[in-house]
Parts: structure tokens; C-alpha cells; sequence
């Protein structure tokens, strides 16, 4: 029984926090306006980010989610854009259900740093219920293409390979990886700049299939991903809470010795803590524990709550300034808005929730 | 209890309705799209406001000596429900109507309200506020913006910030320590400045959404009439809480409400466009319990106000309980646009301009303006505060 | 346009909340420990309120329900027990739906405080859907008999005549009029003793039809009436949580001065006077107005939101001692726990309002 | 990380079930109840804990050298589990076990600590908790109650409340002001009374539920050997800081928490229960929204318990952050009681003893019992201060 991570986990994510905190921050997120900056790819690239998840035998690094979910929760706290999170995850889906020819070649290319995937799922017409997927995976002698948008794909213009979430024949979804340069992709014009959110459009492109369960195996790693950088989002926005509360005065009293600030921080606190918790349990529960579904759901639901009524409070505690461009609570709380969106949302996750516990309950009784 | 309108009642909203119909431009609603250029929106807000103004649609519960049409306070509500019904351009002269007017008309010197009242509804002279200061948000009254004599003229120094319609206003309203040897709400006063006299410097703030509405406003010596002292001096503070009182009351709350009615129906819309199995968020018990949350909030604000409001037309005033209808739709606006962008789902964090936004992208960029409600007229704490100390009467 | 009431209303109002002042109040509650008083019964009368919605020609007031919310309202802050919420309620449906003979026979009875009634609704195995009714009806000759259990039905033990709901064989719910004396009737142990619930057994027990109709009028006005009791109760909750936070040190301060107490006090004002204004508008609807069904729905939720938000919010401001039973928050808190329950709770209601204005928009898109 | 235990853990666990399963009384859980009246349920529940201690189940993680079993911590928690999961009977010697004891551990004298923890263990001598006083709630360190040397002994004047199981217990620590002239938090010590000393009366306070779990406590000149001080004179604060930590912390929050599944279990049971028309109240999804946060905040309360409960296995201290704990599990019990009695509907507020009661009316009385969760061992306000203020260093 120990719910802590070892000596090596943290020292992974100082490597990472330190990195970022040398040569990223929200200064030179202001400066890259959104585009990519090759510096910080090459930087992550340098400390082997890329191949975490990779196999040994193709030069990887062979760790587990559990390893990689502090890197998540950085990237989330420093707001880093770009391709580093789908790369990561999606070499784990090549790795463990691609075909020898592509792993052979694409995790090489991965771990070279070579190769930058993308994984585009979200579409615009499914409303709030993710799983709505339209893009359309039709065979094609011993391949498949693919036809269809998908929107606010991570930095799919600077992708090499995107892995694509498509609907079969036989009308189940999977997982297929396409060559980014045979898509027509565009930058989405979303609340988050920053994060590189791309519109692709899918006009019979070539495809190689991964299947079924890559494609849920893919989801359920984004979503923890997603989680966790929500953690660091949250995280990072309540120690900017605290700090303005610390030193802004109003009534010849710092603000943060008001109770209403208090005590907004402290469920703040509570609930950046809590999800942190979830999202922590899940990236342990993805190495085969039959109880990730639902940790998968919880982590979710609940960084997604947290990391709403940390942003939207940290934005209230600073007043009219949060509200300017030239502070960085809107920086947090736009990144956390898509992700709070993306692979479905907190009520979303609560119904996968209650459909995961009540069949128990209805067979004991 | 009577929710009906008179004969006569209604009769003024078909006017009013077929007016409107008749004198927006072609296309309204549909093809004709206001211009994006924040500039050249306030030129064609300008315009309607005072096309209103010729067509005798100005200040319809002003008395007549003041330029206005001399109706009833039903009457203008209803002309201010019909305006938003039609989507009607917003107003730029919104703090000149709703804010100096009042506040003139209660405070001010009968000369006072003859020079500016008129102009005000004319659109002529544009108005801004200028009550916060970068130290003095919450704590207003801490303000440090100094007003001191200098023979028949005051000499304004200091700094406003979040100063809507600066860039575009003639006149500006000020509230400013006259007296700094006595507590902090004591040595206020309030003046009204010509935003053309020498030694005022505006500087526009980017907002998170990337608009600049609002503005710092610098003052380097600026000199200003003594006959533009509204009230006493040192009494500011006292007028102020009528301005304020104004700026959150059921007055600004009914029709502000028409225009969130319209944005719920948006939401309701979106929540009932087929996906691509044919099935509908709106279908969705769990969504439809926000949905409905957000139905029974705004009839809540409806009704809240509606009570207030009777109590205006009672002739009695509406005190610190204004604070009530403010914190209750800046709060419900804010719950209202995320339930919008839950409904809208991964599409939901999309803007205007983008080709697959749901409701072209209105309810992310709604959801960002609604940060600002819940901090500007007074902060949701500072609102609580003044619900528990004023009208509650617990100890401060 | 007028939301305020007249001052008749107000005076009848007046007259009310005086009697109860001075005949009536916790002290006599607890005395009276769940027992019906005659003397409240008879003051009450007195007042007139039993003939309130009585047609003038049998000898009533003739009035509406707007002038009667006032009233219920009172009701709720004083908490008062027993069968006149529901006399005053089944007297209007009587007038409107009943035979001539019926209305000869009861609404004199009524008018002079001889009969007393008590309305049947909730079922203990309806779950949180109080339209799961089983009690059946069948025809049996020229009337009807009843057979099921209702639950918490106020004051049954007392009532001399029962209204009843209960499923007819086209499988459609009516309304039921049968003597309180033919059924087995005993105290619920509620959580709220001194609100009188009763389990009524019906077998085989002789009835008279109101009809579809009816049912729904008294279910409707029965929702009103126990939304502005919530209304009543939720004031004096708060009102006596402000008088506690002003009067109670802690910290050399009174708690009421600090934020967490104030701002907990705001919230409690702005949920019952927002809630308060959806059950007067309700009552007025209750007239004839087309959107009454809608007014009625948002008047439950918001009431029993704001119900359970102020008395849960009265009892934490009290600390230990709101949990004694010596203090008086406790008598409130249960009262509102059974009217929060009865006739749908806020979620059922939400899920109404959902289901009324959701398909307008449908046919305009 | 690592969430599963060795199969020495698992082994322990088997036979701490075993025992249990043959230990408890014959029907317990079906037919087996416990006693209605409160007197008898004690002694019953008295019986059953010492009979653990007599099968050598008590104190798991104890020293030997006071009783104690000298297991590990986890051993501990996988004991108090199983108790949970099997529903035996609460303890009564809860205060002495989970509080005298570890602050003792902490703070006592060696003769102290083989004097008392050997009896709390053995259940026979049974404590309960005197701190709180009627004027000193969330303003603990304003207590009143006097403690005068005089001679080899101190007198203690003054009065106690909200003291649960004073009528059964036999000792009583007691925070009382030995200095009245130092800031409040100096003047205070931490003291062991005997509750057979003469000068003692105790009356019981009925509370909303109509139990009496709880008490006021009345002393009038009780003298008090001078060895049954705790640490030293006036260092009664930080000595009672250790004891509220336990009492907040990770350590009760863990088999809290396997109580609190069974009542979710019970929950879900109701809600997919059929009515009559065959529908259940857990095929609507807006009751599945609270099911499903209800179980996730279950879930949450466990994981973060974990978290803490892994320092203290790696021997760090918790410190004010043991108020997280404490503040979540009471908040999110309390919404779960709402829940239960919103899946019920209109039979939910039923009490035990009607027939018609879902779940034997459980949960309209656990709704009830709920309410003094966020006020006593310190109330969410006060959590929310020592987290803000200690957790999170913002200025007091």
C-alpha cells in the first residue's frame, strides 16, 4: 500500500518542471502567439519525453503511464502546446497494436524525434456526447481511407502522423493513423490560442487500421492526460490566487485575509487536491487494473469540476485585473476550457460513473 | 397582483414594435451584421441611438422640460423590452442614460439638469464613469484621484481605470477626494468633467476576449468649473450610492433580461439540433436539469425584478437591495454560458469566426464577457456584503 | 402591471400572522407534541380562512388563491399543523368539480367549521415519481371504492372527509372524496412529528369521483400552497439565523460580523426572495393564467431549493446548539424536509420545466 | 506506487475476517439487531470490544509494552476495515482509543502512558473529550473553565458541553485556563480527570435526532492530582492541537470511509428498487448524477485519504492539512444523505420504526445525525480558516 510516487517518478517531473521553468513560461507563450516553437519540442525532446512510453526494444524509455502523468500535470501547469502529449501517448497505442512494419518504422522516428503525432477525435457535430463519431473509415483494398473533420486537434499543422478516430462498416470506431501532410488542416479559431487546435478535413485519405481497442486504449490515455494537465492548470492557478491574495490590498488589508478569500481558496485547495487524487490513481489503474474504466470516469469528472471552480475563481479573486489580457488568469482558464470539453465532460464522465457502479448493485439485489 | 398591460399599454408596444420594424436596417437579424471594427460599431450605434432620438423614442419616462417624452415608467420598460426583443443595436450612451441622468435628476442643480439631461438623450455628449482606481476596486472609498480649489476652478490629478466609452465620451462623471484629513467617505465629491479640457490622457485595456472596452484614464492638472460640483462638497459618497443603486437595480436588470431570454432560447436551439445519430443533447435528463435551472433562474430574475419594479411604481425608493438583482443575473449569466458551452460539448470552446462554432462562436466569447459581471458595479462579495450588512443589518 | 398584493391581502395576511402570533408559536407547538389542538382549529376558523375559496353562495369568502398564499405562507413560519392547508385547498376543488349535492353537503360543512379534510396523495412506493399512484379505484354500482395505502397525509387522523388520488381502470388518476371514519388510518413516524402525517389504509372504502380534473387542480394548487409554506419557513430560518449570527460572540466579535456568516446570510435572503417570487407569481397564475403548470413547477424548485439551502444553512450559523433540540431550528428544518418531498421534489420539477418549454423551441427550429 | 497489499496483509485480513465471522452475534446483519434503548445498546457495545481485546484485537498497531498488538499501520487500517465491512458494532471507547491514546503517545509521561493506555485498550476505563464549552465553540482557545494549583492538586471550575459518552466514562481529558492573564492561547493545560472525583455533574442534552449521545459537564471545585497534567503547565494549546489532528486526520478517515460505502451500497439499493409501473429511480439520469458524484466524492475522500495515509506510513507527521480530510468527508456525507432521501421521494423523510421507511428509515435519520458533522471536531468554517490560513499562509 503506498500511493506515492518513487524517487525516479519525481525526479522525472523536476527534470521537466525545471526545464520548463528555464526556458517556457508564460512569457514565451505570449511571444510564440500560438505558432510552434521548436526550441521547446527539441528541449522536451532532449529529455527524452518523447520516447516515454516507447518500448526498450525501439529505443524508449518502456515507462508506464503512472510515469508520465507528472509530465502531463507540468505541461499543464506551463500551459505547453503543442504535439509532446499525443506523441507520448499515441507511441503507446503503435507500440502495443501496431503492426511490427509500423512500429518498426514509427516509433524509430518517435524517438529520434523525428516524427510528432496528433491525435484527432472531436468533431463539431457531436454535441456533448463524444463517442458521436462521424469521420468515416471505408476499406480500400488491403488499407483504408478516411473522410470527414474532425476539430481541435493539437497542433496538427505541425503533426507528422495524426491517429484518427474514424467509424467502420460495421459501424464500431477505431483507430487509424494517417499521414498528416495527406490532410487539409487549418487552425481552429478557439478559446485557447495557444493550444494549437486544428480543423483537419479528411478527403479519402490513406490509412493504416489499429483497431477497436487502440482506439479506447487511446481515449482513456488522453483522458488521463487530459486530467492531469487540468490538475496542473488548477494547481497553477490557485498558487496565482493565493499569491495576488497575499499582496493586494484593499481596505488596508491584503485581500487574502477577507474570509471570503479564505475560504475560497481553501475549496480551491480542496478540490485541485482531491481530482489530483483521481487523476493520480487512474495513470496507476492504466497498467491493467480492471477498475480503469471507472477510474478513467472519476479522474475526469472530477479535474474537470476542480479545474472549473479553480480558474473561474482565481479569475474572480483578481478582480479586475484577471480580466485583462495582460495578466495570465485568462491564460489558465482558456487551456482549461478545452480540456474541460474534450473527451467528454464532468456530467459526461458522472453518467460513465453511474453506469459502471449501478449494474452491480441491481444483480446483488 | 396584475401581470397584464393596459389597453393603452399595449397599444404603445405595437408602436414601439412596428417602429422598430420599420426603421432597422434591411436584413436585420438575419443578413445585416453590425461592423466588427469596435470603431466604426460605436459610429453605427451612434447613428441608431440618435435616429431613435429624432423619431421621439428618447428618454420615455423623462419629464418633457428635460427633452424626455413624459411617459410612464411601464412605458419604458416596455420600450426597452421591445428594443431587446428586436435585437436592437446596444446603446453607447448606456452610463449617460442610466447613471448621470438619475443621478442629476436627484442630485444635481436645476442648471445642471437643463445643460446636460437634453444632450444625454440627444446622444449629443456621450458619457463614462470614472469611480475605480487601481488601488480602490472593492474599497472605492479609498480612492486617491485629488480635486483641490484653485480659485473658481478644481484641479483633478490621479488615475481611473475600467473607464468604458472613455475613448468616445464628451463628459465624464467623477468622483474624487476633495478632503484627505477626514475618513475615507467623508472628503469625496463628485464632478463632472468636460473630457476635452487639458491634461487627460486615455489609455484602452485589452480585455481577455481581445475587445477594448474599457480604458485608464489619466489626469495631469485638470482643471474643472466649480459649477460642476453635483451636490455638496465632500457629499460625494452619498451620490455615488445613488449611482450605484441605478447601476444594479431592477431598471438595469428587466431588460438586460430581455436579451438573456434571447440568449436561452439560443441555447435551447443548440441543445435541440440533431447529432449524428439523431439523437439531441436536449434529450439528455441531465442536461435538461440545467437547462431548466437556467429557465427558472431568469424567471426568478424576471419576477424579482417585476416585484421591485412595483415598488418603483409605488413611488418608493429601491436602496441597497438593488445589490440583489445584481449579483443575482450576473451569477446566473455565468452559470448560464457554461451550461451553453456543456451543451455545445467539444464544439463549445470554439469562437466566432470559426466556420464549425456552435451559435457562431457567441457563447464561448459570452462566457469569457460574463467573467467581468460578477467583479464590475461592485463585486459578487462586495454585493454580499452590503445584502448582510445593509439590508440584513448584521455588524460590519 | 402590479406584482405586489392589495392591501386587503395584506391585512388578511396581517390578521393571520397576529393570531398566530399571539394563540400560536414553537412553545405551543412542542406543547401540543404532535396532537391536534382545537383551539388553533377553532382560531383559525375564527378567521375565516376554512371558507376562504368557498363560493360566496355556500357561505365562504369566495376568494382566490393569490389572496390565500399569503396565508400559507404564515403557515409555513409558524409551522402550524393539521387539516387547514387542505381544507382550504379541497374546498376549491369541491366548488369547481363536485355534484350539486357534494357542494350542498361538504362546502356548508365546511364553511362552518365542521369538516375538516386532509388530502391523500403520497405513496410510500412512488419513489421520488409522486405520479406512481396505486391506490385503485374501480366502480362499484353508481359509486366507487378505493383500495391502497397513502402516506403522510396530514392530519388524516382528525380530517373528516379524505381526498383521495387513485388510478382508475383506463389506467388515468382521479380525484376521490370518501369519509375519513371508513379508513384505517395511523401516525406516519415522520421525520417532522409535529406536521401530523398519516398512513391511510384503504379497503374497499366507499368513494365519490371529483375526477381527472380535479386532481390535477389540487395537485397544482396543493404544489403552491406547499412552496409558500416553504417561502414562511425559510424566512423565519432566516430570520433566526441573523438573530443568532448578531447575538453570538466568538473571537470577541459577533459571528455575524464575519464574511463566512455574512455572505451565507446573503445567499439565504437572495434564494428565498427570489423563490418567494416565483410562488406569489404562481398563485396569481393559479386564476386561469396558461402558463400556470409552468409557474407552478419553477415554484416548487425554487422553493425547495431555497428551503433546504436556508434551513441547512440556519442550523450550520447555530453550531451545537441548532442540533438540540431545546432550539427551535430543528422544528423548522423538518417541516421543510416533508414539504421539499412532497408532490415532486426540485429535481422532478426542473425535469418538468424541461419537458414545457423544451418542445416550443423545437417546432420553431 | 502501489495499491495492493502483501500477502501477509492479505493473510491478516482473512483472519481478522474469519474471527469476526465467527465472533459476531448469530444473525448479525439479518435478524440480529442491536438494542433500541440507548443504556443497553452501550453495554452491548462495551461487551464486544472487550471481547476483541480479549481476543487480542485490540490496539493493532500498538507497542506491546501498552497492550497494543505492535502491527503495522496498514494492519491497522485492514482491521478496521473488515470491522466496517462486516457492520460490528461501533466502539465506545472511541475518545480514548483515538484520541487520549496517540496524544499520550505523543505528549504523556512514561508513567502516564503505561498508567492508561493499557485500560484504554482493555476498554476498561472508558474517556470522553472536554473541550468545548458553551461560549468557546469555534473560539476553542477562549475557554473558561479554571484549573488552580492548590497544594499537590489543581481545582477545576467551570463547564464542558457537546461531551459525548461522560455518563459512561471514567476519565475525562480536560483543556482548562491555568493563566488568565497571557493571550488565550497561552494560558491553557491539558489535564486527565477522573471521572469518579466528587464535584462532577453531568446532564445530557437531547439532540434534533432525539438521541443523547452528547452532554453538558459541570465542575465545582473538582480537585485534580498535580501528575495528571499532560506536558507542562500552560502548554495545554499545542498539546490539544495533536489531539484535533488525530481526530481530523487520514487515520479516522479511512474506516470512516468503509462505513459510508455501506450507506452508498444501501443508496443505490433504494434507487434501483422497482415502483410500480417497473421504473426505478436509478434509470433517471439526474438521480444518476448525484449517485455518480456521490460515489465519486466517496472515491475521492478514499484516494486523497491514501495520500495521506502513505506519509504516514513513510513516517511524516500531518499536520493542519489533516483538516481536508475532515472538511470533505463531512461536506460529502451530508450531500449524500440528501441524495438518499431525494432517491426515496416521498417516503424519504419517514423515521425508523414506520413500516413504510425506505431502508428502514436509515437515511432520514443519518440526514438528521449529518448535520453536526460539518460543527463539531472543529466546523467547515474553522477548516476552511486552518487551511486557508496554515495550509495555504494567507494572512490572518
Amino acid at each position: 500500500m503506498n500511493f506515492d510516487f518513487s524517487e525516479d517518478q519525481y525526479l522525472l517531473r523536476d527534470s521537466v518542471r525545471g526545464f520548463l521553468s528555464d526556458h517556457w513560461g508564460f512569457a514565451r507563450l505570449r511571444a510564440a502567439g500560438g505558432q510552434f516553437d521548436p526550441k521547446l519540442w527539441e528541449g522536451l525532446c532532449g529529455l527524452g519525453l518523447q520516447t516515454l512510453l516507447v518500448p526498450e526494444a525501439f529505443g524508449g524509455a518502456g515507462l508506464s503511464l503512472e510515469d508520465a502523468v507528472l509530465s502531463f500535470e507540468e505541461f499543464g501547469r506551463a500551459l505547453v502546446p503543442g504535439p509532446m502529449t499525443d506523441t507520448i501517448l499515441v507511441s503507446e497505442v503503435i507500440a502495443r497494436f501496431g503492426s511490427d512494419a509500423v512500429r518498426a518504422d514509427l516509433l524509430s522516428a518517435i524517438a529520434a524525434g523525428r516524427a510528432r503525432l496528433a491525435f484527432a477525435h472531436a468533431e463539431a457535430g457531436a454535441g456533448r456526447d463524444p463517442e458521436q463519431v462521424t469521420v468515416v473509415a471505408s476499406q480500400h483494398g488491403a488499407g483504408w481511407r478516411l473522410r470527414g473533420r474532425k476539430i481541435l486537434v493539437p497542433a496538427a499543422d505541425v503533426a507528422t502522423t495524426l491517429a484518427v478516430s474514424a467509424r467502420m462498416p460495421d459501424g464500431c470506431c477505431g483507430l487509424f493513423l494517417c499521414s498528416a501532410a495527406d490532410a487539409r488542416v487549418e487552425r481552429n479559431n478557439s478559446i485557447d490560442p495557444d493550444g494549437m487546435g486544428c480543423r483537419v478535413d479528411l478527403a479519402d485519405v490513406a490509412a493504416i487500421a489499429l483497431g477497436e481497442a487502440a482506439l479506447a486504449r487511446l481515449v482513456a490515455t488522453s483522458t488521463v492526460a487530459a486530467s492531469a494537465q487540468m490538475i496542473g492548470i488548477a494547481d497553477a492557478a490557485l498558487e496565482m490566487a493565493v499569491s495576488y491574495a497575499k499582496q493586494r490590498t484593499q481596505f488596508d488589508r491584503p485581500i487574502g485575509s477577507f474570509q471570503a478569500i479564505k475560504h475560497k481558496c481553501a475549496d480551491m485547495l480542496m478540490a485541485t487536491e482531491t481530482a489530483r487524487s483521481a487523476a493520480y490513481y487512474a495513470s496507476w489503474a492504466a497498467a491493467g487494473d480492471p477498475g480503469f474504466g471507472l477510474a478513467v470516469a472519476i479522474a475526469k469528472a472530477a479535474s474537470g469540476d476542480a479545474c472549473r471552480l479553480v480558474c473561474n475563481a482565481c479569475l474572480q479573486i483578481h478582480g479586475g485585473v484577471g480580466f485583462t489580457w495582460a495578466f495570465d488568469v485568462h491564460l489558465l482558464m482558456k487551456r482549461g476550457k478545452v480540456l474541460e470539453y474534450s473527451f467528454g465532460d464532468a456530467t459526461w464522465h458522472r453518467e460513465k460513473v453511474a453506469g459502471l457502479i449501478l449494474p452491480e448493485v441491481l444483480v446483488s439485489c | 397582483m396584475d401581470f397584464r398591460y393596459t389597453d393603452a399599454e399595449e397599444q404603445f408596444r405595437r408602436e414601439v414594435r412596428d417602429w422598430l420594424q420599420a426603421n432597422l436596417p434591411p436584413g436585420w437579424g438575419s443578413t445585416f451584421q453590425e461592423p466588427e471594427n469596435e470603431a466604426e460599431r460605436f459610429a453605427f450605434r451612434l447613428d441608431w441611438e440618435r435616429k431613435l432620438h429624432a423619431a421621439g423614442w428618447s428618454g420615455i419616462s423623462w419629464p418633457k422640460a428635460y427633452g424626455g417624452r413624459g411617459g410612464t415608467l411601464v412605458e419604458q420598460t416596455i420600450f426597452q423590452e421591445e428594443l431587446a426583443r428586436a435585437n436592437a443595436p446596444e446603446f453607447v450612451n448606456i452610463i449617460g442614460r442610466n447613471l448621470t441622468a438619475p443621478t442629476l435628476m436627484a442630485h444635481g442643480t436645476e442648471a445642471q439638469k437643463q445643460r446636460f439631461l437634453p444632450k444625454i438623450l440627444s446622444s449629443e455628449e456621450i458619457w463614462c464613469q470614472g469611480f475605480s482606481e487601481p488601488n480602490s476596486g472593492s474599497d472605492l472609498a479609498s480612492l486617491r484621484c485629488r480635486l483641490v480649489a484653485d480659485a473658481d476652478e478644481f484641479v483633478l490629478n490621479g488615475q481611473k481605470i475600467w473607464t468604458s466609452f472613455a475613448q468616445y465620451a464628451q463628459w465624464c462623471f467623477v468622483l474624487a477626494r476633495t478632503d484627505p484629513t477626514v475618513p475615507k467617505h467623508q472628503g469625496l465629491s463628485f464632478i463632472l468633467l468636460d473630457m476635452a479640457t487639458p491634461g487627460i490622457t486615455i489609455r484602452p485595456l485589452v480585455q481577455i476576449t481581445g475587445e477594448t472596452d474599457f480604458n485608464e484614464v489619466f489626469f495631469d492638472d485638470v482643471r474643472i468649473p466649480k459649477a460642476n460640483l453635483v451636490g455638496e462638497l465632500n457629499q460625494g459618497w452619498r451620490i455615488a450610492m445613488t449611482t450605484l443603486t441605478y447601476e444594479r437595480g431592477p431598471e438595469e436588470a428587466l431588460p438586460r433580461l430581455v436579451r438573456i431570454r434571447r440568449d436561452l432560447d439560443s441555447i435551447l436551439q443548440i441543445a435541440a439540433a440533431p447529432r449524428a445519430d439523431g439523437s439531441r443533447s436536449a434529450d439528455d435528463p441531465a442536461v435538461r436539469q440545467k437547462l431548466a435551472q437556467s429557465y427558472i433562474d431568469l424567471e426568478l430574475m424576471r419576477l424579482t425584478g417585476l416585484r421591485s419594479f412595483s415598488r418603483l411604481l409605488k413611488g418608493e425608493a429601491i436602496g441597497p437591495e438593488a445589490s440583489l438583482n445584481k449579483l443575482y443575473w450576473s451569477e446566473m449569466y455565468q452559470r448560464m454560458t457554461e451550461t451553453a458551452i456543456e451543451v455545445a460539448g467539444e464544439a463549445g470552446p470554439l469562437m466566432p469566426g470559426d466556420p464549425d462554432a456552435p451559435a457562431g462562436g457567441a457563447f464561448a466569447l459570452k462566457y469569457l464577457q460574463s467573467r467581468a459581471m460578477t467583479i464590475y458595479s461592485g463585486s459578487s462579495e462586495i454585493q454580499r456584503n452590503i445584502i448582510a450588512e445593509r439590508v440584513l443589518g448584521l455588524p460590519r
